[in-house]
């Protein structure tokens, strides 16, 4: 329990176009480089075995990003990534298979993350039959199990993605997560293409299948609510970098970050009546040209100079919970 | 003094290769000068369509069928393109869901505005521009004189999003149609236009139906709030009223749905099966299959009851039924 | 609380699909056939692949076996009979061959021409385009700038040349044609292979551990068909209109295995003294097949097309 | 803009580089231009001066450095059959070519996109049906034979129009061309036509297609939302937004249809660049065939460079060199 189930240190993932011939020589005659992506700029995270980990941001934040590099689809540029304390430069082929197979990923969108030429059986049994978890034999089997599992009614299981309703698809991609039997689970905004009423038992799904299965989650949504009900910590991104972490109820209590305040103010939730907005001013800055110092400060209602020029670290703002923000630097000061 | 807009017995079809597909299967209200309603329902419950349906812009094979929608007293249903296209723009606007697409891209802010304005007014061309400019500013696009001469792309989401707005009103319509107009938008950003829209409708008086998915964003906004499902709305009131005490199973249902709602780490209050295709409706209650309480009576087509003062319900059996009486 | 299950009930699947469709290309075929046009077409393909494969059988003369030609029958207008006893239904040629029998003849070799280079066109168009499409950097930038190249210049222009180096035959023409064409090929793949690796099936199965082979040959290859379907229908069409044109230039096949194309040209010569047969009706034979092949290349794209999908 | 440049800059000599190589190499393959060119019973000794004469002794690297040299500096060679340079050759037969294209090009959007237009905005209505089988008719017409079809019946059938040749021509603004003469034009209708159908079936298709795809795009429904007329929508709104995609398209066939000219040019016995390459073929008179493809490639990358800089005007999203 005291060796975390997966650890970032450091890491970052940068999108850059390698620049042609023709561009390597515009760039010698005195021409700006090609601008480079810092999707994800330095990120330290750990999720523990068997919790729920939220990681919150507007779009283009990089979290699908960081969510990717933990399910091993994308590679990082640079930092630590430690599976079970073992750090990824030092796994041999069966850490790797293992780290790989231990992390699966749900996806956002039920459309286009299911092969479309394949049928349910395929989608859900090829896995576990190249793995050789389950024998050919037995995948009919293992495939009625899995779907029964989700909820699905195994009789479909001849069927193509295409036969099924968003929610179902849902479930098909769950139940091929599942099928290579993970114990870490990356939901990528996977209930935010459906409506609200499918989405609440997809959400319950996932609770059940976290207290059957002991599973650990990093849970990637932009939805608040959502995150509030399913997670026990929360990451919030902004601009590639975390600013704040801490247990979700404290957070939603009483965030240290003005960014983690004005995303809890902003989200509309049901049940406070008719209320005047005042919101966040500004954009969202091009993550291609972040802005200086604190990424925040463009749009920060609680300005300081030295917010203009100086990144602030994650520091402790209380047991279990860390911000990045100059106005606790402040209140350090006076003590 | 008569609404200004009355929706009576509206459908809305598509007959397409599958079949009928009844998006829009008998709707009725009225909405007064001033107020706001929010239009909910998951999706494939016809509320988009029924706010094209009302400024007649259904694309074959879809087609009103039958209903009368009148604005103003004037009869919206068959009325002739030419009439059609007077009102549009002038007297009922539209904003769109995806701000990426609602503008031509290849064609100036300026020109998009100016020939708005023109198509419905004798002004000269400088006149339009001023007035585009001074639109622009109210809507919060910063130094809107520069801005203006922009193409779509070089703005942002939210940007675009006001743009649009502005060319909503241009004209001080009496009534706006917003379909789903902060769905694409992050939070932030979705918090500044619902701001910008509170403020102008309370500045400009304008009536408006707010189309959405969101019970939570039509709360912040709506006066009333009518609830769809499978093309019929089942229940419409006011909003608190709806909200805080619904009357339909299925408004219950959704509201328990909102995780939020809940305890955190609780299950949710899931409402069972998937919504019915509107290619083959039951007879009866559409919900009836998903419904908790529903009855065997559920099989025949549910009355029309009041819960409360202009609080109704499509509802055999309405939840808050001896709130009413 | 847990009254309501967590289970969905099976509810009949969702609107409009047939209960148990056994397979995705059976609601393709029935749009496919909403067109009468289309269905005639096809037809119509079929109809004149049977007779190219059944020709010699068919035929009432070989029109290459001299020992069955009469020069005295020359040039017979249709619906001749000649004084030996043959019935010339199309007519005869220049040296009194049988034009019912050249031309099945000459569709047998414009098919033939047309539908090899058409496969290996596709052979090479689509590994090329797929290798370009996944592996991507330097490999995809070499084989896209010589698509691009390729695509540059006219079909015609390019096998007119090469042609004009290799000389003439069968095996030349194809061998030109697949030069040309597969470019056309590699380019669609590739495009289709890039949208549909960014999908996130793709990044599922690489989360599965899935090998790169069982990705692209498995899951990445089958997506990207429909555009080389439609492209391989049209494709044939137009290698068959390039053969011909080729011939008649009298850079494509040789005299001894004459295409439909080949009689136009031999027709050509005598057509401004009035002879109008022995050139109308291959071209009239030709145009049928291309135009058939067509359209039914073109409703495929029609039904195949994602935009279009209802 | 600088990087367009520099990288255009490269590839048209990439490519010039790659065509000049594969040209000479191809055509140094074909036959002994010397044997073609001497009479039968030439003397060993006039072989050899020929074969000295035409530099065909020296190894085949030497001949290409020798015929890369000259082209840098503009001459191609000297036409084994005519004796003229043959840049010279070529140049003299463009304007012919250029002005069977251009017709043809013309034609094919006058007719192409009004039809198009209508078949898009009309779909499945029984005239698009219509229009859209004719196109696929268009392009299935295979073009020699289509061209034996217009002679068959335009000049042998029915005695309206000259099947071959080009007419007299006279002078507009200094140049010489065919559209001043009424002899010119008849001569210049047939084989026009011919050269046009190809094209046409294509400006209907991508019209058509055009059209169809952006019809149901949320911003038609919003200016129709804004209460513009339809006329305002599709000849601003859509135009505009398909006039991009469009036009390079068919700048791009400009230089399909100068090639496509060779057909057209042996069946119409047109003077123009294409039936000259098709004799030069026959008697592999080498220099004119390298030259042609030169100039030929050298065509395409200029039409292709307007192309893309017209697109650029056209579409206010796209920047050039990625600089947006």
């Amino acid at each position: 329990m005291n060796v975390p189930h997966v650890a970032l240190r450091d890491v970052s993932k940068i999108f850059t176009r390698k620049p042609d011939f023709a561009e390597r020589l515009a760039i010698r005659l005195g021409l700006p480089k090609p601008p480079v992506l810092r999707a994800v700029d330095g990120v330290s995270l750990e999720v523990n075995h068997g919790e729920a980990l939220g990681l919150v941001g507007e779009s283009g934040c990089g979290k699908s990003t960081l969510g990717r590099i933990v399910a091993g689809v994308h590679g990082k540029s640079g930092g630590e990534f430690r599976f079970e304390g073992k750090e990824e430069a030092g796994w041999t082929a069966e850490d790797a298979r293992r780290a790989r197979l231990d992390i699966q990923m749900i996806f956002q969108d039920p459309m286009s993350s299911l092969n479309p030429r394949k049928r349910i059986a395929d989608i859900i049994g090829e896995a576990p039959v190249v793995h050789g978890m389950v024998a050919r034999a037995d995948r009919e089997t293992a495939v009625a199990e899995l779907m029964q599992e989700v909820g699905l009614d195994p009789g479909y299981a001849r069927r193509f993605p295409h036969q099924f309703s968003g929610g179902q698809r849902q479930r098909i991609g769950i139940a091929r997560a599942l099928a290579v039997q993970p114990k870490f689970l990356v939901c990528d905004e996977a209930v935010a293409a459906l409506d609200v009423s499918i989405q609440a038992q997809v959400l319950n799904l996932f609770m059940d299948l976290r207290e059957r299965r002991g599973l650990t989650y990093l849970f990637i949504s932009h939805d608040l609510g959502v995150i509030e009900h399913l997670t026990d910590r929360v990451a919030i991104m902004y601009l590639g970098r975390i600013v704040e972490v801490g247990p979700t109820p404290e957070i939603f209590r009483k965030p240290a970050h003005p960014y983690t305040q004005a995303l809890l103010d902003e989200a509309p939730r049901v049940g406070r009546g008719r209320r005047v907005y005042v919101p966040l001013k500004g954009e969202l800055p091009s993550p291609l040209a972040p802005p200086p110092g604190c990424r925040f400060h463009t749009r920060c209602p609680h300005v300081m100079p030295v917010c203009k020029t100086t990144a602030p670290d994650l520091k402790p703002v209380a047991p279990g919970r860390i911000a990045a923000c100059h106005l606790n630097d402040t209140t350090e000061q006076e003590e | 003094m008569s609404a200004l807009l009355e929706v009576r017995g509206l459908k809305t079809h598509f007959d397409t290769r599958a079949g009928m597909v009844k998006a829009v299967d008998g709707i009725d209200f009225t909405l007064d000068a001033g107020e706001v309603l929010g239009l909910v329902g998951e999706s494939g419950s016809g509320k988009t369509v029924a706010s094209f349906s009302i400024l007649g812009l259904i694309d074959p094979p879809g087609r009103v069928v039958e209903g009368s929608i009148r604005f103003k007293g004037e009869e919206l249903v068959g009325a002739p393109v030419a009439r059609m296209r007077q009102l549009r723009g002038r007297e009922i606007a539209m904003v769109f869901q995806d701000p990426m697409m609602t503008l031509t891209p290849v064609l100036r802010i300026e020109t998009q505005m100016v020939e708005t304005i023109l198509a419905h007014e004798k002004v000269s061309k400088k006149a339009a521009r001023d007035r585009a400019i001074s639109v622009l500013a109210r809507v919060g696009i910063p130094s809107p004189e520069d801005r203006i001469r922009a193409y779509p792309h070089q703005f942002s989401g939210g940007m675009r999003q006001r743009v649009a707005i502005a060319i909503a009103l241009l004209h001080s319509p009496a009534l706006i149609l917003a379909d789903e107009p902060t769905t694409a938008l992050d939070v932030t950003i979705q918090g500044q236009i619902i701001a910008e829209m509170q403020k102008l409708v309370a500045e400009t008086g304008t009536a408006m139906v707010w189309v959405s998915h969101d019970l939570a964003v039509v709360e912040t906004i709506a006066d009333t709030v009518a609830v769809m499902y499978a093309g019929r709305i089942v229940e419409h009131g006011p909003s608190a009223e709806v909200i805080g005490n619904p009357a339909h199973p299925y408004t219950e249902g959704l509201l328990n749905s909102i995780p939020s709602r809940t305890t955190p780490g609780q299950r949710l209050n899931q409402i069972p099966g998937m919504a019915p295709s509107v290619l083959h409706l039951p007879p009866g209650c559409p919900f009836a299959p998903r419904c908790r309480h529903a009855i065997p009576a559920c099989a025949t087509p549910p009355p029309v009851q009041y819960v409360g003062a202009g609080h109704m319900a499509r509802c055999l059996a309405p939840l808050s039924r001896e709130v009413a009486s | 609380m847990s009254d309501t299950p967590n289970v969905i009930p099976p509810v009949p699947t969702p609107s409009g699909m047939a209960a148990a469709t056994p397979s995705r290309w059976r609601p393709v075929w029935e749009e496919f056939a909403e067109s009468r046009t289309a269905l005639i077409a096809l037809g119509v393909c079929l109809l004149l692949l049977l007779a190219a494969i059944v020709g010699p059988w068919l035929a009432p003369q070989n029109p290459y076996d001299l020992t069955e030609i009469s020069f005295f029958d020359s040039r017979l207008p249709p619906f001749s009979v000649s004084p030996d006893g043959p019935f010339y239904l199309l007519g005869t040629d220049n040296q009194g061959r049988d034009m019912f029998s050249a031309m099945l003849y000459g569709l047998r070799t414009s098919l033939f021409v047309g539908v090899a280079s058409g496969v290996l066109a596709i052979a090479v168009g689509v590994s090329l385009g797929l290798i370009a499409a996944y592996a991507g950097g330097f490999v995809d930038a070499l084989i896209m700038r010589i698509v691009d190249f390729m695509l540059g210049f006219p079909t015609i222009l390019v096998a007119l040349m090469m042609l004009a180096i290799l000389g003439q035959g069968v095996e030349k023409v194809i061998l030109a044609l697949v030069v040309v064409q597969w470019a056309y090929f590699a380019r669609a793949v590739r495009a289709t292979a890039l949208s549909e690796r960014s999908k996130e099936y793709i990044e599922a199965a690489r989360s599965l551990g899935l090998s790169h082979a069982r990705i692209v040959f498995g899951h990445l290859a089958p997506n990207c068909m429909p555009p080389v379907i439609v492209i391989g229908t049209m494709q044939v069409a137009s290698a068959i209109s390039a053969e011909a044109t080729l011939s008649f230039l009298g850079l494509g096949l040789p005299i001894t295995e004459p295409s439909l194309g080949l009689l136009i040209s031999n027709g050509f010569n005598v057509m401004l003294a009035g002879l109008y047969w022995i050139s109308v009706f291959p071209g009239l034979l030709l145009l049928t097949l291309i135009f058939a092949i067509n359209i039914v290349g073109d409703r495929l794209r029609e039904v195949l097309n994602p935009r279009n999908a209802r | 803009m600088t990087v367009f440049l520099i990288r255009r800059l490269l590839q048209t000599a990439g490519v010039l580089l790659a065509v000049s190589l594969v040209v000479f190499i191809g055509l140094y393959a074909v036959g002994n231009p010397a044997e073609i060119l001497l009479p039968d019973d030439a003397t060993e000794a006039e072989r050899q001066a020929a074969i000295l004469a035409l530099g065909l002794d020296q190894p085949i690297w030497v001949q290409y450095g020798v015929f890369l040299k000259n082209a840098l500096t503009g001459d191609l060679g000297t036409s084994f059959v005519y004796n003229t340079p043959s840049i010279t050759l070529i140049l003299q037969r463009f304007p012919a070519t250029l002005e069977l294209a251009l017709s043809a090009l013309f034609i094919a959007i006058v007719l192409g996109a009004p039809l198009g237009l209508y078949a898009g905005l009309h779909p499945g209505t029984r005239l698009d049906r219509t229009i859209v089988t004719g196109s696929i008719l268009g392009f299935s017409l295979p073009n020699f034979w289509q061209g034996l079809m217009l002679i068959l019946v335009f000049s042998i059938g029915l005695g309206w129009l000259p099947s071959s040749g080009r007419g007299a021509t006279g002078t507009i603004l200094g140049i010489e061309t065919s559209f001043a003469t009424w002899d010119g034009i008849r001569h210049l209708i047939l084989p026009a036509t011919n050269l046009a159908l190809f094209k046409l079936a294509l400006v209907i298709r991508l019209t058509r297609a055009q059209v169809r795809e952006t019809m149901p795009l949320d911003f038609v429904k919003f200016a129709r939302a804004k209460g513009i007329s339809e006329t305002r929508i599709v000849g601003v709104h859509v135009a505009k937004t398909i006039a991009a995609p469009i036009v390079t398209v068919i700048g791009m066939e400009l230089g399909s249809v100068i090639a496509f000219a060779v057909i057209t040019e042996s069946i119409f016995a047109w003077p123009g660049m294409g039936k000259l390459i098709i004799d030069s073929i026959n008697k592999l008179d080498r220099p004119v065939v390298a030259a042609y493809l030169l100039v030929i490639t050298f065509m395409f990358i200029m039409i292709n460079l307007i192309v893309d800089l017209l697109y650029t005007a056209l579409d206010p999203r796209v920047r050039l060199g990625g600089k947006a």
